[in-house]
Protein backbone atom coordinates (compact mmCIF):
# COMPACT_ATOMS: atom_id res chain seq x y z
CA UNK A 1 0.00 0.00 0.00
CA UNK A 2 1.26 3.59 -0.96
CA UNK A 3 0.29 7.27 0.62
CA UNK A 4 -0.45 9.51 -2.24
CA UNK A 5 -1.14 13.39 -0.76
CA UNK A 6 -3.07 15.47 -2.32
CA UNK A 7 -2.61 19.37 -1.73
CA UNK A 8 -4.74 22.58 -1.75
CA UNK A 9 -7.37 22.70 -4.53
CA UNK A 10 -6.58 19.18 -5.26
CA UNK A 11 -7.19 18.04 -1.24
CA UNK A 12 -10.31 19.82 -2.15
CA UNK A 13 -11.43 18.08 -5.42
CA UNK A 14 -10.57 14.56 -3.76
CA UNK A 15 -12.11 15.32 -0.29
CA UNK A 16 -8.92 13.87 1.39
CA UNK A 17 -5.49 15.35 2.15
CA UNK A 18 -4.04 11.43 1.33
CA UNK A 19 -5.51 7.89 0.10
CA UNK A 20 -3.76 4.83 0.96
CA UNK A 21 -4.02 2.68 -2.57
CA UNK A 22 -2.29 -0.72 -3.56
CA UNK A 23 0.08 -0.05 -7.08
CA UNK A 24 3.54 -0.25 -7.60
CA UNK A 25 3.66 1.20 -11.07
CA UNK A 26 2.09 4.43 -12.31
CA UNK A 27 -0.26 2.79 -14.55
CA UNK A 28 -1.77 0.95 -11.93
CA UNK A 29 -1.66 4.66 -9.69
CA UNK A 30 -3.98 5.96 -12.49
CA UNK A 31 -6.71 3.21 -12.41
CA UNK A 32 -6.44 2.88 -8.68
CA UNK A 33 -7.13 6.58 -8.49
CA UNK A 34 -9.74 5.96 -11.94
CA UNK A 35 -11.59 3.44 -9.47
CA UNK A 36 -11.40 5.41 -6.35
CA UNK A 37 -11.79 8.94 -7.19
CA UNK A 38 -15.16 10.48 -8.29
CA UNK A 39 -15.11 11.81 -11.54
CA UNK A 40 -14.29 15.49 -10.69
CA UNK A 41 -12.05 14.56 -8.31
CA UNK A 42 -10.07 12.95 -11.70
CA UNK A 43 -10.85 15.52 -13.72
CA UNK A 44 -8.87 17.94 -11.35
CA UNK A 45 -5.80 15.57 -11.22
CA UNK A 46 -5.88 15.00 -14.52
CA UNK A 47 -5.61 18.31 -15.46
CA UNK A 48 -2.38 20.63 -16.91
CA UNK A 49 -0.27 21.66 -14.86
CA UNK A 50 -1.23 18.86 -12.02
CA UNK A 51 2.97 17.46 -11.00
CA UNK A 52 3.41 14.33 -9.24
CA UNK A 53 6.00 14.24 -6.79
CA UNK A 54 7.68 10.81 -5.41
CA UNK A 55 9.56 11.24 -1.96
CA UNK A 56 9.51 14.96 -2.43
CA UNK A 57 11.04 15.38 -5.85
CA UNK A 58 9.16 15.72 -8.82
CA UNK A 59 8.53 13.45 -11.35
CA UNK A 60 10.30 14.80 -14.76
CA UNK A 61 8.02 13.61 -16.52
CA UNK A 62 4.47 13.82 -17.28
CA UNK A 63 2.26 11.32 -14.71
CA UNK A 64 -0.56 10.84 -16.93
CA UNK A 65 1.68 9.14 -19.28
CA UNK A 66 4.66 7.73 -17.53
CA UNK A 67 5.35 4.14 -16.99
CA UNK A 68 8.07 4.12 -14.28
CA UNK A 69 7.39 1.95 -11.14
CA UNK A 70 6.66 2.99 -7.14
CA UNK A 71 8.60 1.30 -4.72
CA UNK A 72 6.05 0.89 -1.94
CA UNK A 73 7.48 2.76 1.02
CA UNK A 74 7.31 5.86 -1.44
CA UNK A 75 5.70 9.26 -0.36
CA UNK A 76 3.57 10.43 -3.75
CA UNK A 77 1.93 13.70 -3.72
CA UNK A 78 -0.25 15.88 -6.29
CA UNK A 79 0.87 18.95 -6.64
CA UNK A 80 -1.66 21.77 -8.39
CA UNK A 81 0.50 25.11 -9.81
CA UNK A 82 2.49 27.04 -7.17
CA UNK A 83 2.70 30.33 -6.02
CA UNK A 84 4.00 31.90 -3.27
CA UNK A 85 5.91 35.29 -2.26
CA UNK B 1 27.56 31.61 3.49
CA UNK B 2 25.08 32.17 6.16
CA UNK B 3 21.59 31.14 5.34
CA UNK B 4 18.11 31.04 7.27
CA UNK B 5 15.68 29.22 5.43
CA UNK B 6 12.07 29.20 7.46
CA UNK B 7 8.54 28.39 6.87
CA UNK B 8 6.61 29.61 9.41
CA UNK B 9 3.30 30.76 10.96
CA UNK B 10 4.12 33.05 13.00
CA UNK B 11 5.10 36.86 11.81
CA UNK B 12 8.83 37.78 11.59
CA UNK B 13 10.92 40.92 12.61
CA UNK B 14 12.46 42.35 9.70
CA UNK B 15 15.28 44.46 11.91
CA UNK B 16 15.98 40.79 13.63
CA UNK B 17 17.09 39.68 10.43
CA UNK B 18 18.51 41.90 9.04
CA UNK B 19 20.84 42.26 12.55
CA UNK B 20 21.94 39.11 12.10
CA UNK B 21 22.87 39.43 9.19
CA UNK B 22 25.19 42.45 9.73
CA UNK B 23 26.65 41.01 12.69
CA UNK B 24 27.57 37.66 10.85
CA UNK B 25 29.05 39.41 7.79
CA UNK B 26 30.99 42.10 9.69
CA UNK B 27 33.53 44.05 7.08
CA UNK B 28 32.76 42.34 4.39
CA UNK B 29 29.61 43.52 3.56
CA UNK B 30 28.87 46.14 2.05
CA UNK B 31 25.52 46.19 0.84
CA UNK B 32 22.03 44.41 2.57
CA UNK B 33 18.77 44.14 0.40
CA UNK B 34 15.65 43.20 2.13
CA UNK B 35 12.11 42.99 0.67
CA UNK B 36 8.77 42.16 2.61
CA UNK B 37 5.27 41.13 0.67
CA UNK B 38 3.00 42.23 2.26
CA UNK B 39 -1.31 41.10 2.29
CA UNK B 40 -3.23 43.97 0.23
CA UNK B 41 -6.53 44.91 -0.05
CA UNK B 42 -6.71 45.05 -3.61
CA UNK B 43 -5.15 42.02 -4.62
CA UNK B 44 -4.35 41.88 -8.01
CA UNK B 45 -5.69 38.14 -8.24
CA UNK B 46 -8.94 39.19 -7.56
CA UNK B 47 -9.54 40.30 -10.54
CA UNK B 48 -11.24 43.39 -11.20
CA UNK B 49 -10.99 44.63 -7.99
CA UNK B 50 -12.69 42.27 -5.77
CA UNK B 51 -11.30 42.97 -2.08
CA UNK B 52 -9.00 40.41 -0.62
CA UNK B 53 -10.92 39.53 3.09
CA UNK B 54 -8.44 36.92 3.68
CA UNK B 55 -5.19 34.63 2.66
CA UNK B 56 -4.85 30.81 3.18
CA UNK B 57 -1.24 29.92 2.31
CA UNK B 58 -0.50 26.06 2.50
CA UNK B 59 2.95 24.51 1.63
CA UNK B 60 4.24 21.05 1.45
CA UNK B 61 6.41 20.75 4.71
CA UNK B 62 10.19 19.22 3.92
CA UNK B 63 9.29 19.79 -0.40
CA UNK B 64 8.69 23.59 0.23
CA UNK B 65 12.00 23.65 2.14
CA UNK B 66 14.02 22.08 -0.02
CA UNK B 67 12.55 24.36 -3.27
CA UNK B 68 13.24 27.54 -1.45
CA UNK B 69 16.86 26.34 -1.23
CA UNK B 70 16.98 25.55 -4.37
CA UNK B 71 16.26 29.19 -5.34
CA UNK B 72 19.17 30.57 -3.00
CA UNK B 73 21.57 27.64 -4.06
CA UNK B 74 20.70 29.40 -7.67
CA UNK B 75 21.08 32.88 -6.35
CA UNK B 76 24.59 31.87 -4.94
CA UNK B 77 26.03 30.57 -8.38
CA UNK B 78 24.97 33.46 -9.95
CA UNK B 79 26.29 36.20 -7.46
CA UNK B 80 28.72 36.71 -5.05
CA UNK B 81 26.69 36.43 -1.61
CA UNK B 82 27.58 36.67 1.85
CA UNK B 83 24.35 35.93 3.41
CA UNK B 84 21.01 35.39 2.35
CA UNK B 85 17.67 34.98 4.86
CA UNK B 86 14.28 33.72 3.51
CA UNK B 87 10.76 33.44 6.20
CA UNK B 88 7.83 32.86 4.59
CA UNK B 89 4.80 32.51 6.56
CA UNK B 90 2.13 29.85 5.74
CA UNK B 91 -1.42 29.81 7.57
CA UNK B 92 -4.09 32.50 8.07
CA UNK B 93 -2.71 35.72 6.90
CA UNK B 94 -5.14 39.34 6.71
CA UNK B 95 -4.71 42.16 4.94
CA UNK B 96 -1.44 44.68 6.31
CA UNK B 97 0.38 40.88 7.60
CA UNK B 98 3.65 40.45 6.33
CA UNK B 99 3.81 37.26 4.00
CA UNK B 100 7.67 37.02 3.19
CA UNK B 101 10.77 38.27 3.91
CA UNK B 102 14.12 37.76 1.43
CA UNK B 103 17.65 39.85 3.05
CA UNK B 104 20.52 39.58 1.11
CA UNK B 105 23.90 41.18 1.81
CA UNK B 106 26.93 41.31 -0.43
CA UNK B 107 29.72 43.24 -0.84
CA UNK B 108 28.20 44.96 -3.53
CA UNK B 109 24.52 46.77 -4.12
CA UNK B 110 24.09 45.32 -7.47
CA UNK B 111 24.19 41.72 -6.54
CA UNK B 112 22.45 42.04 -3.49
CA UNK B 113 19.60 43.89 -5.44
CA UNK B 114 19.64 41.36 -8.23
CA UNK B 115 19.60 38.41 -5.69
CA UNK B 116 16.92 39.72 -3.88
CA UNK B 117 14.60 40.65 -6.88
CA UNK B 118 15.51 36.68 -8.53
CA UNK B 119 14.56 35.01 -4.88
CA UNK B 120 11.36 36.74 -5.15
CA UNK B 121 10.98 35.80 -8.31
CA UNK B 122 11.27 32.33 -8.05
CA UNK B 123 9.46 32.36 -5.02
CA UNK B 124 6.07 33.70 -6.84
CA UNK B 125 6.81 30.89 -9.13
CA UNK B 126 8.84 28.04 -8.32
CA UNK B 127 8.33 27.93 -4.58
CA UNK B 128 5.80 25.38 -3.54
CA UNK B 129 3.14 27.48 -1.67
CA UNK B 130 -0.51 27.54 -2.44
CA UNK B 131 -2.73 30.90 -1.82
CA UNK B 132 -6.55 30.88 -1.43
CA UNK B 133 -8.05 33.84 -1.08
CA UNK B 134 -11.33 34.71 0.38
CA UNK B 135 -12.84 38.13 -0.59
CA UNK B 136 -16.13 39.32 -1.11
CA UNK B 137 -16.66 37.80 -4.53
CA UNK B 138 -15.98 34.41 -3.33
CA UNK B 139 -13.10 31.83 -2.33
CA UNK B 140 -10.22 31.10 -4.96
CA UNK B 141 -7.11 29.64 -5.78
CA UNK B 142 -4.46 32.18 -6.79
CA UNK B 143 -2.16 30.88 -9.42
CA UNK B 144 1.20 32.73 -10.67
CA UNK B 145 0.12 35.49 -13.17
CA UNK B 146 1.53 35.55 -16.66
CA UNK B 147 3.82 38.82 -15.35
CA UNK B 148 5.13 36.80 -12.59
CA UNK B 149 5.76 33.74 -14.52
CA UNK B 150 7.75 36.42 -17.65
CA UNK B 151 9.82 38.01 -15.02
CA UNK B 152 10.70 34.46 -13.35
CA UNK B 153 12.08 32.93 -17.17
CA UNK B 154 13.66 36.72 -18.24
CA UNK B 155 16.26 35.43 -15.42
CA UNK B 156 17.25 32.76 -17.48
CA UNK B 157 17.65 34.35 -20.94
CA UNK C 1 3.30 60.30 -1.28
CA UNK C 2 4.91 59.68 2.11
CA UNK C 3 8.37 61.19 1.62
CA UNK C 4 11.22 61.05 4.28
CA UNK C 5 14.51 62.65 3.23
CA UNK C 6 17.38 63.10 5.56
CA UNK C 7 20.66 63.93 5.65
CA UNK C 8 22.09 63.41 9.10
CA UNK C 9 25.19 62.41 11.27
CA UNK C 10 23.84 59.94 13.52
CA UNK C 11 23.35 56.31 13.23
CA UNK C 12 19.60 55.53 11.61
CA UNK C 13 17.58 52.01 12.57
CA UNK C 14 16.26 49.99 9.35
CA UNK C 15 13.13 48.94 11.40
CA UNK C 16 12.24 52.39 12.20
CA UNK C 17 11.44 53.86 9.04
CA UNK C 18 10.24 50.36 7.92
CA UNK C 19 7.32 50.81 10.35
CA UNK C 20 6.91 54.33 9.60
CA UNK C 21 6.15 53.53 6.02
CA UNK C 22 3.90 50.22 6.83
CA UNK C 23 2.01 52.12 9.25
CA UNK C 24 1.53 55.37 6.75
CA UNK C 25 0.63 52.85 3.97
CA UNK C 26 -2.13 50.55 5.98
CA UNK C 27 -3.68 48.70 3.38
CA UNK C 28 -2.75 49.66 -0.12
CA UNK C 29 0.92 48.16 0.44
CA UNK C 30 2.07 44.80 -1.41
CA UNK C 31 5.57 45.36 -1.69
CA UNK C 32 8.46 47.24 0.72
CA UNK C 33 12.01 47.12 -0.46
CA UNK C 34 14.86 48.30 1.49
CA UNK C 35 18.36 48.76 1.14
CA UNK C 36 21.22 49.75 3.25
CA UNK C 37 24.83 50.43 2.28
CA UNK C 38 27.65 50.30 4.72
CA UNK C 39 31.30 50.88 5.07
CA UNK C 40 33.26 47.89 3.91
CA UNK C 41 36.84 46.87 5.01
CA UNK C 42 38.18 46.38 1.25
CA UNK C 43 36.59 49.36 -0.55
CA UNK C 44 36.86 48.80 -4.37
CA UNK C 45 37.46 52.42 -4.40
CA UNK C 46 40.89 52.04 -2.61
CA UNK C 47 42.20 50.12 -5.55
CA UNK C 48 44.23 47.26 -4.91
CA UNK C 49 42.60 45.86 -1.92
CA UNK C 50 43.83 49.17 0.50
CA UNK C 51 42.06 48.47 4.00
CA UNK C 52 39.54 51.34 4.54
CA UNK C 53 40.70 52.89 7.68
CA UNK C 54 37.14 55.50 7.93
CA UNK C 55 35.36 57.69 5.51
CA UNK C 56 35.02 61.47 5.80
CA UNK C 57 31.41 62.05 3.95
CA UNK C 58 30.54 65.75 3.23
CA UNK C 59 27.79 67.63 1.93
CA UNK C 60 26.34 70.47 1.15
CA UNK C 61 23.55 71.52 3.26
CA UNK C 62 20.44 72.74 1.28
CA UNK C 63 21.26 71.72 -2.30
CA UNK C 64 22.20 68.00 -0.96
CA UNK C 65 18.77 67.36 0.39
CA UNK C 66 17.26 69.06 -3.07
CA UNK C 67 19.47 66.87 -5.08
CA UNK C 68 18.04 63.85 -3.16
CA UNK C 69 14.50 65.52 -3.68
CA UNK C 70 15.00 65.52 -7.47
CA UNK C 71 15.66 61.63 -7.55
CA UNK C 72 12.96 60.79 -5.72
CA UNK C 73 10.66 63.06 -7.67
CA UNK C 74 12.29 60.89 -10.99
CA UNK C 75 11.48 57.99 -8.86
CA UNK C 76 7.74 58.76 -8.56
CA UNK C 77 7.29 59.69 -11.90
CA UNK C 78 8.80 56.71 -13.09
CA UNK C 79 7.10 54.17 -10.81
CA UNK C 80 3.69 54.04 -8.81
CA UNK C 81 5.12 54.38 -5.31
CA UNK C 82 3.00 54.67 -2.20
CA UNK C 83 6.27 55.77 -0.05
CA UNK C 84 10.26 56.70 0.10
CA UNK C 85 12.38 57.24 2.91
CA UNK C 86 16.00 58.39 2.24
CA UNK C 87 18.87 58.88 4.91
CA UNK C 88 21.71 59.24 4.37
CA UNK C 89 24.77 59.96 6.66
CA UNK C 90 27.59 62.47 6.92
CA UNK C 91 30.58 62.95 8.95
CA UNK C 92 33.34 60.53 9.81
CA UNK C 93 32.49 57.07 9.44
CA UNK C 94 34.35 53.54 9.91
CA UNK C 95 34.01 50.13 8.99
CA UNK C 96 30.46 48.42 9.79
CA UNK C 97 28.78 51.86 10.05
CA UNK C 98 25.62 51.58 7.98
CA UNK C 99 25.80 55.17 5.52
CA UNK C 100 22.66 54.80 3.44
CA UNK C 101 19.14 53.64 3.79
CA UNK C 102 16.77 53.58 0.55
CA UNK C 103 12.91 52.05 1.77
CA UNK C 104 10.46 52.16 -1.17
CA UNK C 105 7.22 51.23 -0.52
CA UNK C 106 4.60 49.90 -3.54
CA UNK C 107 1.65 48.36 -4.68
CA UNK C 108 3.98 45.74 -6.53
CA UNK C 109 6.89 44.36 -6.09
CA UNK C 110 8.84 44.81 -9.10
CA UNK C 111 7.85 48.53 -8.67
CA UNK C 112 9.43 48.65 -5.04
CA UNK C 113 12.93 46.91 -6.05
CA UNK C 114 13.24 48.98 -9.56
CA UNK C 115 12.58 52.27 -7.64
CA UNK C 116 14.86 51.48 -4.81
CA UNK C 117 17.47 50.28 -7.02
CA UNK C 118 17.35 53.59 -9.07
CA UNK C 119 17.75 55.71 -5.92
CA UNK C 120 20.67 54.16 -5.26
CA UNK C 121 22.09 54.33 -9.02
CA UNK C 122 21.48 58.12 -8.77
CA UNK C 123 22.42 58.57 -4.97
CA UNK C 124 26.07 57.04 -6.34
CA UNK C 125 26.23 59.69 -9.50
CA UNK C 126 24.17 62.57 -8.76
CA UNK C 127 23.56 63.52 -4.96
CA UNK C 128 25.66 65.77 -3.86
CA UNK C 129 28.00 64.24 -1.64
CA UNK C 130 32.15 63.73 -1.13
CA UNK C 131 33.39 60.65 0.39
CA UNK C 132 37.17 60.92 1.92
CA UNK C 133 38.72 57.41 2.32
CA UNK C 134 41.64 57.51 4.60
CA UNK C 135 42.87 53.99 4.02
CA UNK C 136 46.63 52.37 4.70
CA UNK C 137 47.94 53.76 1.58
CA UNK C 138 46.56 56.97 2.45
CA UNK C 139 43.82 59.71 2.04
CA UNK C 140 41.71 60.36 -0.98
CA UNK C 141 38.88 61.52 -2.18
CA UNK C 142 36.82 58.86 -3.99
CA UNK C 143 35.00 59.49 -7.53
CA UNK C 144 32.17 57.62 -8.90
CA UNK C 145 33.32 54.66 -10.80
CA UNK C 146 32.76 53.63 -14.39
CA UNK C 147 30.25 51.00 -13.29
CA UNK C 148 28.36 53.37 -11.13
CA UNK C 149 27.78 55.51 -13.78
CA UNK C 150 27.52 53.04 -16.34
CA UNK C 151 24.55 51.59 -14.05
CA UNK C 152 23.08 55.29 -13.72
CA UNK C 153 22.86 55.96 -17.58
CA UNK C 154 21.13 52.51 -18.18
CA UNK C 155 18.28 53.97 -16.60
CA UNK C 156 17.43 56.24 -19.13
CA UNK C 157 17.86 53.89 -22.18
CA UNK D 1 30.99 91.36 -2.68
CA UNK D 2 29.97 88.00 -3.08
CA UNK D 3 30.72 84.51 -1.01
CA UNK D 4 32.65 82.00 -3.43
CA UNK D 5 31.94 78.34 -1.42
CA UNK D 6 34.41 75.76 -1.66
CA UNK D 7 33.93 71.64 -1.21
CA UNK D 8 35.42 68.75 -0.42
CA UNK D 9 39.14 68.78 -2.32
CA UNK D 10 38.33 71.87 -3.60
CA UNK D 11 38.16 73.53 -0.30
CA UNK D 12 41.49 71.50 0.10
CA UNK D 13 43.25 73.06 -2.82
CA UNK D 14 41.98 76.25 -1.97
CA UNK D 15 42.81 76.60 1.74
CA UNK D 16 39.21 78.25 2.27
CA UNK D 17 35.80 76.91 2.73
CA UNK D 18 35.11 80.09 0.87
CA UNK D 19 36.05 83.46 -0.13
CA UNK D 20 34.96 86.84 -0.89
CA UNK D 21 35.36 89.04 -3.82
CA UNK D 22 33.92 91.69 -5.76
CA UNK D 23 32.87 90.22 -8.95
CA UNK D 24 29.32 90.84 -11.28
CA UNK D 25 30.02 88.49 -14.29
CA UNK D 26 31.63 84.76 -14.10
CA UNK D 27 34.41 86.72 -16.83
CA UNK D 28 35.33 88.60 -13.37
CA UNK D 29 34.45 86.01 -11.05
CA UNK D 30 37.50 84.30 -13.33
CA UNK D 31 39.76 87.13 -12.92
CA UNK D 32 39.45 87.43 -9.54
CA UNK D 33 39.89 84.15 -8.30
CA UNK D 34 43.34 83.99 -10.90
CA UNK D 35 44.09 86.84 -9.04
CA UNK D 36 43.65 85.74 -5.81
CA UNK D 37 44.27 81.79 -5.46
CA UNK D 38 47.34 79.98 -6.25
CA UNK D 39 48.44 78.21 -9.30
CA UNK D 40 47.34 74.90 -7.98
CA UNK D 41 44.75 75.92 -6.39
CA UNK D 42 43.62 77.43 -9.88
CA UNK D 43 44.78 74.29 -11.41
CA UNK D 44 42.17 72.20 -9.67
CA UNK D 45 39.10 74.60 -9.61
CA UNK D 46 39.51 74.73 -13.66
CA UNK D 47 39.85 71.00 -13.83
CA UNK D 48 37.31 69.06 -15.76
CA UNK D 49 34.05 68.05 -14.16
CA UNK D 50 34.12 70.96 -11.34
CA UNK D 51 30.96 73.01 -11.38
CA UNK D 52 29.85 75.72 -10.33
CA UNK D 53 26.22 76.17 -8.37
CA UNK D 54 24.88 79.65 -8.26
CA UNK D 55 22.09 79.85 -5.55
CA UNK D 56 22.54 76.25 -4.81
CA UNK D 57 21.36 74.99 -8.24
CA UNK D 58 24.12 74.23 -11.18
CA UNK D 59 25.18 76.20 -13.97
CA UNK D 60 24.17 74.77 -16.86
CA UNK D 61 26.98 75.75 -19.05
CA UNK D 62 31.25 75.56 -18.38
CA UNK D 63 31.76 78.01 -16.12
CA UNK D 64 35.03 78.15 -17.49
CA UNK D 65 33.96 79.80 -20.80
CA UNK D 66 30.03 81.06 -19.52
CA UNK D 67 29.59 85.28 -19.58
CA UNK D 68 26.22 85.16 -17.28
CA UNK D 69 26.29 87.92 -14.82
CA UNK D 70 26.28 87.18 -11.18
CA UNK D 71 24.11 89.06 -8.44
CA UNK D 72 25.56 90.57 -5.59
CA UNK D 73 23.73 88.60 -2.92
CA UNK D 74 24.07 85.17 -5.08
CA UNK D 75 25.79 82.28 -3.03
CA UNK D 76 28.48 81.12 -5.58
CA UNK D 77 29.96 77.36 -4.74
CA UNK D 78 32.62 75.11 -6.79
CA UNK D 79 31.71 71.64 -6.71
CA UNK D 80 34.31 68.76 -7.49
CA UNK D 81 32.43 65.36 -9.10
CA UNK D 82 30.25 64.14 -6.20
CA UNK D 83 29.55 60.15 -5.22
CA UNK D 84 27.46 59.39 -2.46
CA UNK D 85 25.71 56.16 -1.53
Amino acid sequence: MITVKFFASLREAVGHDHVTLDADTLPRLRSALAERLSKEAQQALWADGVRLAINQQFLASDWRTCDDSVSPSAEIAFLPPVTGG
Amino acid sequence: MHRVIQVQQRDFELAEHYEMIRQHCGEAVGAIAAFVGLVRDHNSHAGDGGTVGSLALEHYPGMTESSICQIVDEAEQRWPLLAVTVIHRVGELQPTDQIVLVVVASAHRSAAFAAAEFIMDYLKTRAIFWKKETSDQGVTWVESTLGDQQRASAWSD
